[in-house]
């Protein structure tokens, strides 16, 4: 598909559009950070600016039959020559819109979440920086500019999750998130290298149109599992998955911002944004599918025993990434799209509301939240459950739709195992989805001091205005709204996603209804173990405490790495490198400048005072001289 | 001949030299203020040459050639392509920064700035000279004033590091020598004139031994592994700007000899030893990582990332393509630029907390919040972040790294996780979590001391967002070069 | 003197047992000279040497150097070393001990000298000159030194005269006014 | 008697003793007298090619006259400062001079 | 013809009436020491424009024994200077015993007229005697000094090696009258490619070199050097480090020129030498204590830097001989006469001693820093000109090895050059010590010096043309 030159309207706005939010970050951390308002001005401003471009370009874009791209020489060197500039076609127009507006929502709910902070200003900043990275890699015209932007999402997320760094744990996540995203991007730039030396152009739509032809399939496959090696760093896949729910130590909406709806969600974009490559390879295809299949199952078990509000969206998110990566993997581009797009509604609105009821209780632990009274705060306790039901596939909320795609491609696999853990996965989300609900619609036993919150979020709960209520509140209820809506825009979507040219997406009825009877199974159990009056509400996991800890420790997962940067990397190479250079390099540099000393030392002895001694040498060396010039 | 422009960029810390040599010196107000104009009035003559550097033009710029010793053939000949001047850049503005950076210093100010002016001067003539003797000459001249300046002013052990640092780059240069009569000699043409030299060509085999004694000679200053070791001590040791401008820029004279010497007399040489160079040079890039994640000391992490960065230099040298050397020149400007803002945030804080060991510090974000804000930019260029320079220089490296040496390539691009690794847990234990109480009142960095900081971290962020500012003209240097490796 | 005996003194025999006499005289003289460990042993046998060489400069042909040899080292030489044995080496003294390894090291290393150089020595073909001139005369020596060695003849008296005066600071004043540590310990 | 060959051998043979004893002697007077020994094998040298080699046959002897001169003022040298040495020390035992070493 | 001989003979000259009037002012019982000083100072600077007007002079003098040329009078200048140099510093003079002073420059200017005798004879006996003229006034000059007991053990322990290597020499040069029957160097030159091969010229000629082996302190004839550094004077042991240096470099060059390069097994004799000079001499400088002995063994690793350039035994190895020998004059005086002007009572210093030397007087420390530099053989100072040209010398001739050993014996030179500056650079003194009080003309010393070193370092072009055509002439003149 070739690509047409946007008119100048369109390159300037999207221009301005990719670059205000910089200059916002730069204005405000270099200029305006002492003061609040005017940051917040700037910020706010240019967050609405991008909104407003994307959402024009969105409708005035909306029938488009070939993509826009714009690219400028950012850099040269040798072969590789990279461009900066954007590409827009109907995915980079979704995701820019979803960006945008989740960008913007946060921004504004975060207006209520984190007044009084001291740092309220340098988190607008970051948040800008943030726009400006997920926008950058949004409209990303070639695969290295994407990698750039990408590893600027990576380096504002280490900023917003470590934001209250006086916090070890929190500085602890942001690095962690850091350093495992970037063991993933390893293998994506190598990726990027591999595909830039045997093509040597990285556009976008060239390595879609021309990776399948030119490379050897072995070669394809391995450039597309290199790439998707930084997908799983990135969208937190097994085995890279545990720095995300420790990201969860950021400010509520930043979780929201990053680890739900947009940074995450671009490892799956990134995916689809390459889909014509990885559909060339079905190796490729086979192990984003078993990857995504094994993460959702993982993190679904984890989200059954966490006690923290945020940790259960977090497994949740991992889980939904899986599941998207597994609708793209069946074959599907449709649906591993759609499924990010409702994705980032119902879970940013999650987050979102989670965040009211943390600022307002104080606390993570949604048991704890439920017994102060969270029901009592209506509208995020209506958003809350909306969302949920979202999460879990109810019908006819955004979620069902777009599993409905996902289950509705696994089918169509040869084997039904895919099948079969995919309606697993639904049952378990469905279950944990609504244990967390019906925990926080039904306090076990009201409480009433406050005391017995240990110290979590400990920024100043000084902000407690009606203000900052109904700025969050608002934000809640226009993504309820999207949350409500988006799931019957699926047609739509395809067919934009499709160039108007929409698949023959098959039905299967049986499907649809096993599927809601698995998502009942899972509501009914949850409701019988925490819904139902009298319950103890006690998982049944309970009675296996073996597999509960197995659940809670994530698998182990965390120890492992942590063993593995303990003993192997800091205890053996870092620790033998050390010796190293002490004892071996060191040592033999200053072995050799005491044996010189030494030998200093030694000779010095040959000036004995003696004269005699002397006069010896000299003979002696005559004598040796008059022996060499005889036996010549 | 038009204006020398290119001595006068040289001359001027020799002026500033002698009018400090000529000051009393009890008046250190009028030592500072010279060495800040004659740095300044150097930083402005090299920004005008680097605009008015014309960057599609191959070959020499500004070139003043004058005989000098006929019967030897040595002439005075400074020349600036388009490699060499953006190190003349970096030497400006890490040299202008430093000064400012030691304006408050009170021991002795008179001999640190005589001897740092005198430092800067020889850097210069090795980055402009292209005659093989005063090469060496200011080679050695930008080498010996470390001495002093570690062993007087500097701190942690401080003599020793001193010791080490001066002989062991100068057994380095103890390999340098020979090579430059050496090459002089097997040329045949009676001429230090490097150009005339590289024109005539020199014969496989003394290419192949000439450069391996370039190679090792300059690599020991370029801490090419295993020879890296004074550089931790030695960086640790010396004063702040010291360190900067070492650190910074006397570390890339070492990788600018093996380019400009090495590589540029004798192609064919790199083209037998690369194996070797790069090998060496990945390992330093892991190895560098891997021991500055055990450091506790600030500046010995410091000190081992620059290990692991100027084996990127390397590396990228090694592959002898266009985009690899390409990378390596900017790494090296890149570098500088990242290693100086290091060290001048450290130094502040050392200066006011006189404790550089990471245990004892903690919180000093809170504290300090502009010193740490440069440190913490520093380190996020050092681990390649996007849009810093040094990113772009990574990357091009890696590239050709792969692409010439996939294995290496490789190994090189996981030094990268474990740079990431260390940088941040360096962050994190310095800047982050519980501020040690003992220094929770230490002043953060006045206004005026941060407007170097600044330029420094501006030059990061300006060449990383517009890196063709560098790479154009770096490119102009380079492409004739390498054609010498097809 | 019987003919018997008479008849074994040709010249050439008479010469021969001189020149061995000589020998005799300059080995015999040189190992006195450099073996007794008392130092007036070691004068006499340096005379005696002295006049041994002083022989075998007559049997060189040069009657003139033989009388100078006899006159500049006997003359002057040795009674020099002779007064300054009884300045410096009173009887009372006890003559040191000889350290046995560095005996036979000293012995060994000309022992190596001279094995080589004799192997030089050997080796080489002298070739006398084209051209040989055959005048002894002392006249012609007289002459020479005024023309073509005046120089020499000139630093040589240089030579002695800084030698002397030297010899007069050293030897008649110096130390005259320091402090010997000798005299500390007595 | 009238070959060179003995001459030579003479010669070094009579500075090889004089090596030896300048090697050996502890008594710096003893020193003197061997090398006085090595500086007549010089001169026997320098007179035996005169004779049986040199085109002049004053050279050689005119070289002897001069060793000898520059041998006398070398041994007043040398007495005059053995005996300074001997006012400092109370002893011409060159084994007992060895303050400067090292 | 009486006008130009006594022209080619002007330095000369003036060196020996210097000594006449020097003798004449020895016999006052009372003599006043600032008019001593005065009037050595007058003489020497005589002697050095005796030198120069003697610059350019060519000709030969006494029946060709005698030669005058460009060589000869370039090492003239290098004498007359240090000459000069040396009687700079010998203000007060406190190291010798106050009778003595005029005797004390009698016997400077004798053995300087010595030197410069020897650099001009090229007949093999006049160039003995004149050297035994320069070592026995050294061998007097030693012991002169006040104080402790040292020097005339050092001037016995200098006497004996001396007569040993001169008595050696002489050997060696009847074997070479024996093969080449002829004294004169210019007859020699003739009969040598004859004769080279004989044994007995080349261990002659050996012997002969070893006696200004002995002058150069080159090993294994060194072993006088520290001792006498040490026990002699300051201004004594500056005298013998820098002029018996040159013309000992002056006299090497004319004899291995003899031989025209030809004998490869004699350079690698001297090679052996070469090297074993430089190692040792630097490695035992490492551990001295004392300045001057560091100084002494410093001067035998010199030692082995000269013989590189002359075993080279081409044009160029030969210049640079030369030339490092007058920067070794220059540096080697410069570190020299800081010992001098700090040990103001004429001690002995030890390294130590130099402590907060840059407070006492930043001047002195500088020019020691400087000078030590460029003993190192740090740029931009005439010490590195002088080794890279040496080097220059070796590598021309393919001994890479060669310049290599030399490269790194120069690193570990630097060693203790550094522990030097350490000293005068870092320690501070233990007790306060009053700040040294440098007169003018010897603060414009000390500048000239510090000029000198630097000027020649980075322009050699003027003194290396000189050298070069100077040896030239001296290589191609016979």
């Amino acid at each position: 598909m070739t690509a047409v030159a946007p008119g100048s309207t369109i390159v300037w706005l999207t221009l301005a559009a990719m670059g205000l939010p910089f200059a916002a970050f730069l204005a405000i951390f270099f200029v305006t950070r002492p003061r609040l308002l005017p940051s917040l001005v700037i910020s706010l401003a240019c967050s609405a600016f991008s909104l407003a471009v994307a959402w024009w370009l969105l409708i005035h874009l909306r029938g488009i039959d070939a993509p826009l791209m714009f690219q400028a020489l950012w850099m040269h060197g040798g072969q590789a020559s990279i461009g900066f500039g954007f590409l827009l076609d109907p995915l980079s127009l979704v995701m820019l819109a979803i960006v945008t507006s989740i960008s913007f929502l946060v921004q504004v709910y975060s207006l209520g979440y984190m007044a009084g902070d001291p740092g309220m200003a340098k988190y607008y900043s970051f948040l800008s920086l943030f726009a400006w990275s997920m926008i950058g890699l949004v409209v990303a015209s070639n695969l290295m500019q994407l990698y750039i932007f990408w590893e600027l999402v990576g380096l504002s997320s280490y900023l917003l999750i470590g934001f209250w760094h006086q916090k070890f744990s929190a500085s602890q996540a942001g690095k962690k998130a850091f350093v495992m995203t970037r063991l993933g991007d390893l293998g994506f730039f190598l990726g990027i290298i591999v595909l830039l030396l045997n093509l040597g152009d990285l556009s976008i739509l060239g390595l879609n149109s021309q990776a399948a032809a030119k490379l050897s399939p072995a070669l394809l496959t391995a450039s597309a599992v290199l790439v998707f090696c930084g997908v799983v760093g990135k969208s937190a896949q097994f085995p890279l998955l545990t720095w995300l729910p420790d990201a969860m130590e950021g400010p509520t909406p930043v979780s929201a911002l990053l680890h739900s709806a947009t940074m995450v969600a671009a490892g799956v974009y990134l995916v689809s944004r390459l889909y014509p490559m990885y559909a060339a390879s079905a190796d490729a295809l086979a192990i984003m599918l078993a990857i995504g299949t094994v993460t959702m199952l993982l993190a679904s078990t984890m989200a059954m025993v966490a006690r923290d509000i945020k940790q259960v969206w977090a497994y949740s998110t991992v889980s939904q990434l899986g599941f998207m990566l597994m609708g793209l993997g069946a074959g599907s581009y449709f649906a591993g799209v759609f499924h990010l797009t409702t994705h980032a509604a119902f879970k940013a609105l999650l987050f979102l509301c989670s965040g009211v009821f943390i600022h307002h209780f104080g606390t993570n632990d949604f048991f704890d939240m439920s017994r102060q009274g969270a029901r009592h705060l209506r509208i995020p306790m209506v958003c809350i459950t909306i969302a949920g039901a979202a999460l879990a596939g109810v019908f006819p909320l955004a979620g069902f739709f777009s599993k409905e795609a996902v289950m509705g491609s696994l089918a169509e696999l040869d084997q039904g195992i895919w099948l079969w853990a995919g309606l697993l996965g639904a049952l378990l989300t469905a279950y944990y989805t609504f244990r967390l609900l019906f925990v926080m619609w039904r306090p076990l036993q009201p409480l009433q001091d406050k005391q017995s919150n240990p110290g979590h979020d400990d920024h100043q709960h000084s902000g407690h205005s009606s203000f900052g209520y109904g700025v969050m509140s608002a934000a809640l209820i226009v993504l309820a709204g999207f949350t409500i809506a988006l799931g019957f825009l699926g047609d739509k979507l395809i067919a934009f996603l499709h160039w108007q040219r929409p698949p023959q997406i098959p039905h299967h009825t049986w499907l649809l209804v096993t599927a809601i009877l698995v998502v009942l199974v899972g509501i009914a159990l949850a409701w019988w173990e925490f819904g139902r009056r009298g319950a103890a509400q006690e998982g049944f996991l309970r009675r296996f405490p073996a597999l509960e800890t197995l659940f809670a420790r994530r698998w182990y997962l965390d120890d492992l790495y942590r063993r593995l940067t303990d003993y192997v990397v800091y205890g053996v190479f870092s620790r033998l490198c050390t010796l190293n250079d002490r004892r071996v390099v060191d040592g033999a540099i200053d072995g050799v400048c005491r044996g010189t000393v030494g030998a200093g030392w030694l000779l010095s002895f040959l000036q004995s005072g003696l004269l005699q001694y002397n006069l010896f040498a000299m003979v002696l060396v005559i004598a040796l001289v008059g022996i060499y010039f005889l036996l010549l | 001949m038009s204006f020398p422009i290119l001595s006068a960029i040289m001359l001027s810390p020799g002026l500033g030299l002698l009018a400090v040599l000529f000051l009393p010196r009890e008046n250190k107000r009028a030592v500072r203020w010279i060495s800040l104009l004659s740095a300044g009035l150097s930083l402005a003559l090299t920004l005008y040459a680097y605009a008015v550097f014309d960057t599609t033009a191959k070959g020499l710029q500004f070139v003043e050639r004058v005989l000098w010793v006929k019967s030897l053939g040595i002439y005075y000949f400074l020349a600036v392509d388009g490699i060499s001047l953006p190190l003349v850049l970096l030497t400006s503005i890490v040299f202008f920064t430093g000064v400012w950076t030691m304006w408050d210093l009170e021991k002795r100010v008179k001999e640190f700035f005589a001897l740092m002016l005198l430092m800067v001067l020889g850097v210069y003539g090795v980055f402009m000279a292209l005659d093989l003797f005063f090469l060496f000459v200011f080679y050695d001249v930008s080498l010996f004033p470390m001495y002093p300046l570690i062993a007087i002013w500097g701190s942690t052990r401080k003599e020793y590091g001193a010791l080490k640092l001066t002989l062991y780059l100068l057994a380095g240069s103890a390999l340098v020598l020979p090579g430059i009569l050496y090459v002089y000699f097997q040329s045949g043409l009676f001429s230090f004139d490097l150009m005339e030299i590289a024109a005539a060509g020199l014969p496989p085999s003394v290419q192949s031994l000439g450069f391996l004694l370039f190679l090792f000679g300059f690599g020991v200053l370029a801490g090419l592994w295993p020879f890296h070791t004074w550089s931790p001590v030695g960086h640790v040791a010396a004063p702040t700007a010291v360190s900067m401008i070492h650190a910074g820029v006397l570390m890339k004279l070492g990788a600018y000899g093996v380019l400009r010497v090495g590589m540029f007399l004798c192609p064919q040489g790199l083209v037998e030893w690369s194996p070797l160079m790069a090998t060496l040079a990945t390992v330093g890039i892991v190895y560098g990582a891997l021991v500055g994640l055990a450091q506790t000391d600030l500046k010995y992490v410091i000190g081992y990332s620059s290990v692991s960065h100027m084996g990127l230099v390397s590396l990228g040298l090694a592959t002898g393509t266009l985009g690899g050397v390409d990378g390596a020149v900017f790494q090296m400007f890149a570098h500088g630029i990242m290693t100086a803002l290091f060290f001048s945030s450290v130094g502040h804080i050392y200066d006011r907390t006189h404790t550089k060991l990471i245990p004892e510090l903690g919180g000093m974000a809170k504290v300090m919040p502009r010193a740490s804000f440069f440190f913490i930019l520093a380190a996020l260029a050092g681990i390649g972040v996007p849009c810093l320079a040094s990113f772009w220089a990574e990357l091009l490296v890696f590239i050709n790294g792969f692409q010439v040496y996939p294995a290496l390539g490789t190994a090189a691009v996981l030094g990268l996780v474990v740079s990431a690794l260390f940088m941040l847990r360096v962050v994190q234990r310095t800047f982050y979590g519980e501020k040690n109480q003992k220094y929770a009142a230490a002043p953060d960095m006045s206004a005026v001391m941060v407007i170097p900081r600044a330029l420094l971290a501006g030059a990061i962020l300006l060449f990383g967002l517009l890196p063709r500012l560098m790479l154009d003209t770096i490119q102009s240097g380079v492409a004739p070069l390498v054609e010498l490796f097809k | 003197m019987s003919p018997a005996i008479a008849q074994y003194i040709r010249p050439e025999v008479v010469a021969y047992a001189a020149f061995g006499f000589t020998l005799v005289l300059v080995f015999g003289g040189a190992l006195l000279a450099v073996l007794p460990k008392n130092i007036i042993h070691n004068v006499f046998g340096l005379a005696t040497s002295l006049v041994g060489v002083a022989g075998l400069f007559i049997f060189l042909g040069s009657e003139f150097l033989a009388m100078m040899e006899i006159l500049i080292y006997i003359g002057a030489i040795c009674i020099a070393i002779v007064f300054a044995i009884m300045l410096s080496q009173p009887m009372h003294l006890q003559i040191p001990k000889r350290y046995r390894p560095k005996l036979i090291f000293s012995f060994v290393v000309a022992t190596s000298l001279f094995i080589s150089f004799h192997g030089i020595v050997t080796r080489t073909e002298w070739e006398p000159a084209l051209v040989r001139g055959g005048d002894w005369e002392v006249a012609r020596l007289g002459r020479l030194l005024l023309t073509r060695y005046e120089l020499l003849f000139e630093l040589v008296s240089l030579v002695l005269l800084v030698a002397i005066m030297g010899s007069i600071i050293t030897a008649a004043a110096l130390g005259g006014d320091k402090n010997p540590t000798g005299d500390e310990e007595t | 008697m009238d070959s060179l060959h003995t001459y030579l051998f003479v010669a070094l043979l009579l500075f090889c003793i004089g090596l030896f004893g300048l090697l050996q002697r502890r008594s710096l007077i003893g020193m003197l007298i061997s090398v006085e020994l090595m500086l007549n094998a010089a001169s026997i040298n320098f007179l035996a090619f005169n004779r049986f080699l040199g085109p002049d046959p004053a050279v050689g002897q005119i070289m002897v006259l001069f060793i000898m001169g520059i041998a006398a003022a070398e041994a007043a040298i040398a007495l005059s400062l053995i005996l300074a040495l001997y006012r400092r020390l109370r002893s011409i035992d060159i084994e007992k001079a060895r303050e400067l070493r090292g | 013809m009486i006008a130009r001989d006594f022209m080619l003979f002007l330095p000369e000259l003036t060196y020996l009436v210097a000594a006449l009037i020097l003798f004449f002012m020895c016999l006052p019982q009372k003599a006043d020491h600032k008019a001593i000083y005065a009037v050595a100072l007058a003489l020497a600077g005589l002697g050095v424009a005796g030198a120069l007007l003697g610059m350019g002079q060519e000709g030969h003098l006494f029946f060709d024994a005698y030669q005058v040329d460009l060589f000869s009078q370039v090492f003239k200048l290098i004498l007359a200077v240090a000459v000069l140099l040396v009687v700079g510093i010998c203000h007060g003079l406190a190291g010798v015993e106050d009778r003595y002073h005029a005797d004390f420059f009698l016997f400077l200017f004798t053995c300087g007229l010595g030197m410069m005798l020897m650099v001009s004879a090229v007949e093999l006996m006049t160039l003995y005697v004149a050297l035994e003229l320069s070592s026995f006034s050294l061998y007097i000059l030693v012991p002169l000094r006040r104080g402790d007991n040292l020097d005339v053990e050092a001037g016995v322990k200098y006497l004996f090696i001396g007569i040993t290597a001169s008595c050696v020499m002489l050997f060696g040069m009847s074997y070479i009258f024996g093969v080449s029957h002829t004294t004169y160097l210019a007859g020699i030159m003739d009969r040598l490619p004859l004769i080279i091969q004989q044994p007995a010229a080349m261990i002659g000629l050996m012997l002969t070199l070893s006696g200004f082996f002995f002058k150069l302190a080159v090993f294994p004839f060194h072993f006088w050097a520290p001792d006498v550094y040490q026990g002699a004077a300051n201004q004594v042991a500056a005298f013998i480090a820098t002029a018996s240096k040159a013309a000992a470099v002056a006299l090497l060059i004319r004899l291995t020129a003899l031989t025209g390069g030809t004998s490869l097994y004699f350079i690698d004799v001297l090679m052996v030498l070469c090297v074993a000079s430089m190692t040792l001499g630097n490695l035992v400088a490492i551990v001295q204590k004392g300045i001057k002995r560091m100084l002494a063994y410093s001067s035998v690793a010199h030692a082995g830097y000269v013989l590189m350039g002359i075993l080279t035994m081409s044009e160029l190895g030969y210049s640079a001989a030369v030339f490092y020998s007058m920067a070794y004059m220059l540096m080697n005086f410069a570190a020299f006469g800081v010992v001098v002007m700090v040990a103001t009572s004429g001690q002995n210093l030890a390294i130590s001693d130099l402590a907060g030397l840059h407070k006492r007087s930043p001047l002195l420390a500088l020019t020691l820093m400087i000078a030590l530099f460029s003993l190192a053989g740090i740029p931009p100072t005439v010490g590195f000109t002088g080794k890279f040209l040496v080097f220059a010398g070796a590598m021309q001739q393919g001994y890479f090895w060669l310049v290599l050993v030399g490269m790194i014996n120069a690193t570990i030179s630097l060693y203790y050059y550094l522990m030097v500056i350490k000293a005068a650079y870092l320690s501070e003194s233990p007790a306060e010590l009053p700040p040294l009080v440098v007169s003018m003309p010897l603060r414009l010393l000390n500048y000239l010096l510090i000029a000198a070193m630097v000027y020649f370092g980075v322009c050699p072009g003027g003194f290396l043309d000189l050298a070069q055509a100077a040896v030239r002439g001296m290589m191609g003149g016979d």
